[in-house]
């Protein structure tokens, strides 16, 4: 009975949520996909606070483009068919400057804080982390991500501005790990956004996180080519 | 004066709530568990917070009684002249899940009890505000806690 | 009502980590701060009804990953209580060490963040890479950077290596000048005791109240501490002070947590210097009898406490987590009334909140 | 020839290609040293010396980035700002002699010149504060705004000390009048007042309260994306530039100094050394609140200020008496 239960609810929130995230799967970014996946979106209880306008709510009041009219997150600049030097530099200037956004959804945390920290000094590769999201493109998402904080990350990837990336980190990101069986943990943080790199380990060390940087660099530099 | 504390706050307890006590006992240094009625759990909290100093809340466990249709509460009280934890035991019927409120006297009972209210669904009368806390603002699922509560795994 | 501004602060905010607050501001001052949790809610305390009591060490161990060691502590003295097993001498000073290596790195890593509340960057990095130091001596004994398992009930899971003496001494040696610097560099600086002086102050008749517990009680006065309570471990052994300090400001709440990290120095010495020799561990029982059981462990962040309820089986019926951050954090929305928004997060990070450990 | 002379020192030296290198190494410079402070590395594998081109990686990446306008900000103010923003941060220089030759603009009276459009600033951030509708970008302008009551008295009134020491508001004849003994020396309480509501002014810590990232995000720039907010990140560097040349002239001797270098080299030096310093001190100080900047600027920087003046209209008079 509690398994029937389980399962509306896991739907109810597919559809609140994770609306099209199933087919956004295998797609790759700048292939025009329209990543505005908020739309039906609502917080309700009672401990919700009266939305304020600090970052706009929900998919009708999404900040405008300013490139792209129809809403399309893709830039002209990408459009635009530049000679090949010229895409290289943009490339170059995209992997070796990832500015990854400030967001702890679990216990990964401590080892991101390792990871900036001088023994493993992730600023050697121009990862630099930034407190507001407007200005990141590295949504690294730490650990685990619970039912009610996966709204609020979708709503963070969603205010990230175009060219953006996503790290999961730590086994409960990938799969849901430790909590594999848990009434609140979304299992893989894959169900509610694209993921470029994935992380492996509980806490994974370091280093294993600086190899998940270098790969995501390799994926921006083939991306093009394809 | 060989008798400790915990022997003492027993004395105490026994003389002054004779019949609404079911058991009490030391279990080691520091340790004293009490078990008593529902109803008379505030007015045993009271006692023990005026006479002996137990101002502070530091826990509170529900669970379902292993045996009977019942939840059993376990406040946890710390005396901090005293140096002693105090478990208060009561048990609560399931079909009405209700018990007198200790966060009008107690401060510190406050957020112990909203969860256990959120997690067990016992509802504390004469709390203010048990609203959510820890789950997410569209639970709809019931009381996880709850042994009737089955993990999907 | 019209007059005030409702500003949103996380779950994405440059300081407050895992948890939001939703503040009303009158101009800079706080008219009313509400805290919602509940962004970690891993529902550890279900999982653990349905794992056998030892899968349950690396489940407890999340609670507060940066304090794992006096975490499981707790839980695996419950375990212990509730099977009547009596542990081993050298296992329990070995856990000493170890839960004092534990609070070190929970109060270096609480020192980072209390920098950057400030606005000072150079305070992130210091104590992280003093922090690495201590992960080693950890790696060096359990093999893992920061979630260990390495306690089981009836002991601890291996012995300390050949070197781990000689490295320890040598760690200590140089972290004891280090805790120097750190006072004259932050905590005598002008301006941060501008910043951290009589602001967030929090009496001693009020933090009673509220059951503020741990290092955060102490600040206010209160002389309250579990290793001498109750001694568990290899605690009645040793001698050591509980600092007390009674200004109950953000400031000597940060100093209780520099003297602290003094102690646990002066502790680990101690406690190698009469490690005895013996058996590391102990056998223990398949199932948990039909009891309870409750342990308290003072983690970095304050007491620790574990409910155990058996049922006969090898899973615990019920495990009650009850940890010093719920409780300092239900006791923050009377200490940022009145407060200024440029204070929230020194008053916030004086306090030590994990906000997994508030949620667990 | 003038025309052509005026051109190439607005566009070239020392006007927007100077600044632009300038302020490039600088940002280079903050980098790399605050991570030294730091006990880290800092930006080391992109560029074949030391990260050297981490700052071009990270405007390209930033001319690449996707711009947003929030939807109920003004549109085109918003996009406007980040280019008056530069603009503003960038006129003060126009009025800096590098040398007694590279000047752009001659004036009798360049020192108000440069006040004044050194403090236009804070306004430009509290504007874009307001524009942008968001509550953070709101308090960030907003504090904008009250850090200019702050500092702007006892900068001004540390600066008459420089007039008065060389009667004159022109800045050329100010730095020549140091040939011979700076003005720090003569002044040097004017100097530390100059020096503390100048941090003030440029934001740096430990009054960068408007960007307080701890309280309110990135403060009036939190909305920015992409090239807008590189625009804001090259007018921040770009006015602590200028203010640390401005310093080395007013107070540090402008070009003056031993001829073992060109004067332009020594007057570059001299503001690396300040910018050196100010970069030092981020490094080592948490950051004010709001109400402790006012204390310090009214209730102590202001007396002191006065109290300058009258020691310099002092020292002046006896300067005059045995005609030095």
């Amino acid at each position: 009975m509690r398994r029937n239960s389980y399962r509306r609810r896991t739907h109810a929130i597919w559809h609140s949520i994770l609306s099209i995230c199933d087919f956004l799967h295998h797609l790759r970014r700048l292939h025009n996909v329209h990543t505005d996946l908020c739309n039906g979106f609502h917080l309700s209880g009672e401990s919700t606070p009266p939305s304020d306008n600090c970052f706009p709510r929900g998919g009708g009041r999404r900040g405008s483009m300013l490139v792209a009219i129809d809403g399309r997150s893709t830039m002209t600049i990408n459009r635009v068919k530049c000679m090949a030097p010229v895409r290289k530099l943009l490339d170059w200037g995209r992997l070796s400057s990832l500015w990854p956004v400030h967001i702890a959804t679990g216990c990964c945390s401590p080892e991101e804080m390792a990871l900036v920290s001088p023994r493993y000094d992730v600023e050697r590769f121009g990862v630099l982390p930034l407190p507001s999201l407007r200005q990141c493109d590295l949504l690294i998402v730490l650990g685990l991500v619970t039912h009610k904080m996966a709204k609020r990350l979708k709503l963070i990837y969603e205010q990230m501005p175009e060219p953006k990336y996503v790290m999961a980190v730590g086994a409960c990101a990938v799969s849901g790990g430790l909590f594999w069986d848990s009434y609140s943990v979304v299992k893989g943080i894959d169900k509610v956004l694209p993921v470029d790199v994935y992380v492996p380990g509980c806490p994974p060390r370091p280093e294993a996180f600086i190899q998940g940087i270098r790969l995501l660099q390799q994926k921006i530099r083939r991306e093009r080519k394809n | 004066m060989s008798s400790t504390i915990e022997d003492e706050i027993v004395r105490d307890v026994l003389q002054r709530h004779q019949g609404l006590v079911k058991r009490i006992e030391t279990k080691r240094r520091g340790r004293v568990s009490i078990e008593a009625e529902k109803d008379y759990i505030v007015e045993i909290a009271l006692y023990l917070r005026d006479k002996r100093d137990f101002s502070q809340v530091v826990s509170a466990t529900s669970f379902d009684a292993p045996d009977g249709d019942s939840y059993a509460v376990v406040y946890c009280l710390w005396s901090l002249s005293h140096r002693v934890l105090l478990a208060l035991k009561t048990s609560i019927p399931k079909e009405i899940p209700r018990l007198r409120s200790l966060t009008p006297f107690f401060e510190s009972a406050n957020w112990h009890e909203r969860e256990t209210h959120e997690m067990m669904g016992i509802q504390f009368e004469g709390h203010l505000d048990l609203g959510r806390l820890l789950l997410p603002e569209d639970w709809t699922e019931g009381f996880p806690l709850r042994k009737t509560f089955r993990l999907q795994g | 009502m019209s007059s005030l501004l409702r500003v949103n602060w996380g779950p994405q905010h440059p300081i407050t980590g895992h948890l939001r607050f939703i503040l009303d501001l009158d101009g800079d001052i706080v008219v009313n701060a509400i805290p919602e949790i509940g962004y970690t809610h891993r529902g550890i305390e279900k999982l653990a009804e349905n794992r056998n009591y030892l899968q349950v060490v690396p489940l407890v161990e999340r609670v507060c990953n940066i304090d794992s060691f006096n975490v499981s502590l707790g839980y695996v003295m419950a375990v212990e209580e509730l099977m009547g097993v009596k542990v081993p001498e050298r296992a329990q000073f070995i856990r000493t060490i170890m839960a004092e290596l534990g609070r070190i790195m929970s109060h270096l890593y609480w020192f980072a963040i209390f920098g950057v509340a400030a606005g000072l960057f150079t305070l992130i990095m210091w104590p992280i890479a003093d922090r690495e130091l201590f992960i080693d001596l950890a790696e060096m004994v359990v093999g893992s950077r920061v979630t260990y398992s390495y306690f089981t009930p009836g002991g601890v899971f291996a012995d300390l290596p050949d070197e781990f003496d000689k490295r320890a001494a040598k760690t200590l040696a140089y972290f004891e000048r280090r805790i120097g610097e750190y006072e004259v560099i932050f905590l005598h600086n002008k301006l941060y005791q501008l910043r951290t002086m009589h602001v967030g102050v929090l009496d001693s008749r009020k933090a009673i109240e509220l059951a503020v517990a741990g290092p955060s009680a102490r600040g206010s006065g209160i002389r309250m501490d579990v290793r001498s309570d109750e001694p568990y471990a290899a605690y009645d052994q040793l001698d050591f002070e509980v600092p007390v300090e009674d200004s109950g400001d953000a400031c000597a709440r940060a100093k209780i947590r520099l003297r602290e990290m003094k102690e646990s120095v002066l502790l680990v010495r101690q406690a190698l210097n009469k490690l005895p020799e013996g058996p590391i561990r102990v056998r223990v029982p398949p199932i948990l009898p039909r009891e309870d059981a409750y342990s308290r462990v003072e983690c970095g962040r304050g007491e620790f406490g574990i409910h155990v309820v058996g049922q006969g089986s090898d899973r615990p019926y019920r495990l009650k987590i009850s940890t010093p951050s719920f409780r300092n954090m239900s006791a923050l929305p009377h200490m940022l009334k009145g407060a200024r928004l440029a204070d929230l997060p020194i008053i916030y990070h004086s306090m030590d909140i994990w906000p997994l450990d508030v949620d667990r | 020839m003038d025309l052509f002379n005026l051109l190439v020192k607005v566009a070239v030296f020392p006007g927007a290609a100077f600044i632009s290198t300038y302020t490039y190494f600088v940002i280079w410079l903050e980098r790399k040293l605050l991570a030294r402070v730091m006990l880290r590395i800092g930006p080391l594998h992109v560029g074949k010396y030391a990260g050297i081109l981490q700052v071009m990686a990270d405007f390209i990446k930033l001319l690449g980035k996707e711009t947003i306008v929030p939807s109920n900000a003004d549109r085109a103010l918003f996009m406007a700002m980040p280019i008056i923003a530069v603009g503003i941060a960038s006129l003060p220089l126009a009025a800096i002699p590098l040398d007694e030759y590279w000047v752009i603009f001659r004036s009798d009276y360049s020192l108000l010149y440069i006040l004044g459009v050194f403090s236009l600033y804070p306004i430009v951030a509290a504007l874009t504060g307001w524009i942008s509708n968001n509550k953070y970008s709101f308090i960030g302008g907003l504090r904008a705004a009250y850090q200019l009551v702050g500092y702007e008295v006892p900068m001004h009134f540390s600066l008459a000390s420089v007039a008065i020491l060389s009667s004159s508001l022109n800045i050329v004849e100010i730095i020549k009048k140091q040939s011979n003994v700076w003005f720090v020396f003569l002044a040097p309480l004017s100097c530390l007042i100059y020096f503390i509501s100048s941090l003030a002014e440029q934001e740096r810590t430990p009054f960068d309260i408007p960007e307080a990232e701890q309280e309110i995000v990135l403060g009036w720039m939190t909305e920015y994306t992409g090239m807008s907010f590189g625009l804001f990140y090259l007018a921040y560097y770009v006015r602590l530039c200028i203010g640390s040349l401005l310093i080395t002239a007013l107070f540090l001797g402008g070009w003056y100094g031993p001829p073992i270098m060109p004067p332009f080299a020594w007057f570059l030096v001299k503001s690396a050394a300040v910018i050196v310093f100010i970069i030092l001190i981020r490094g080592a100080f948490p950051r004010v609140r709001m109400d402790q900047l006012l204390n310090i600027a009214w209730r102590i920087l202001t007396p002191l200020a006065i109290i300058s003046i009258l020691a310099t209209m002092a020292l002046q008079a006896v300067i005059g008496t045995i005609g030095w």
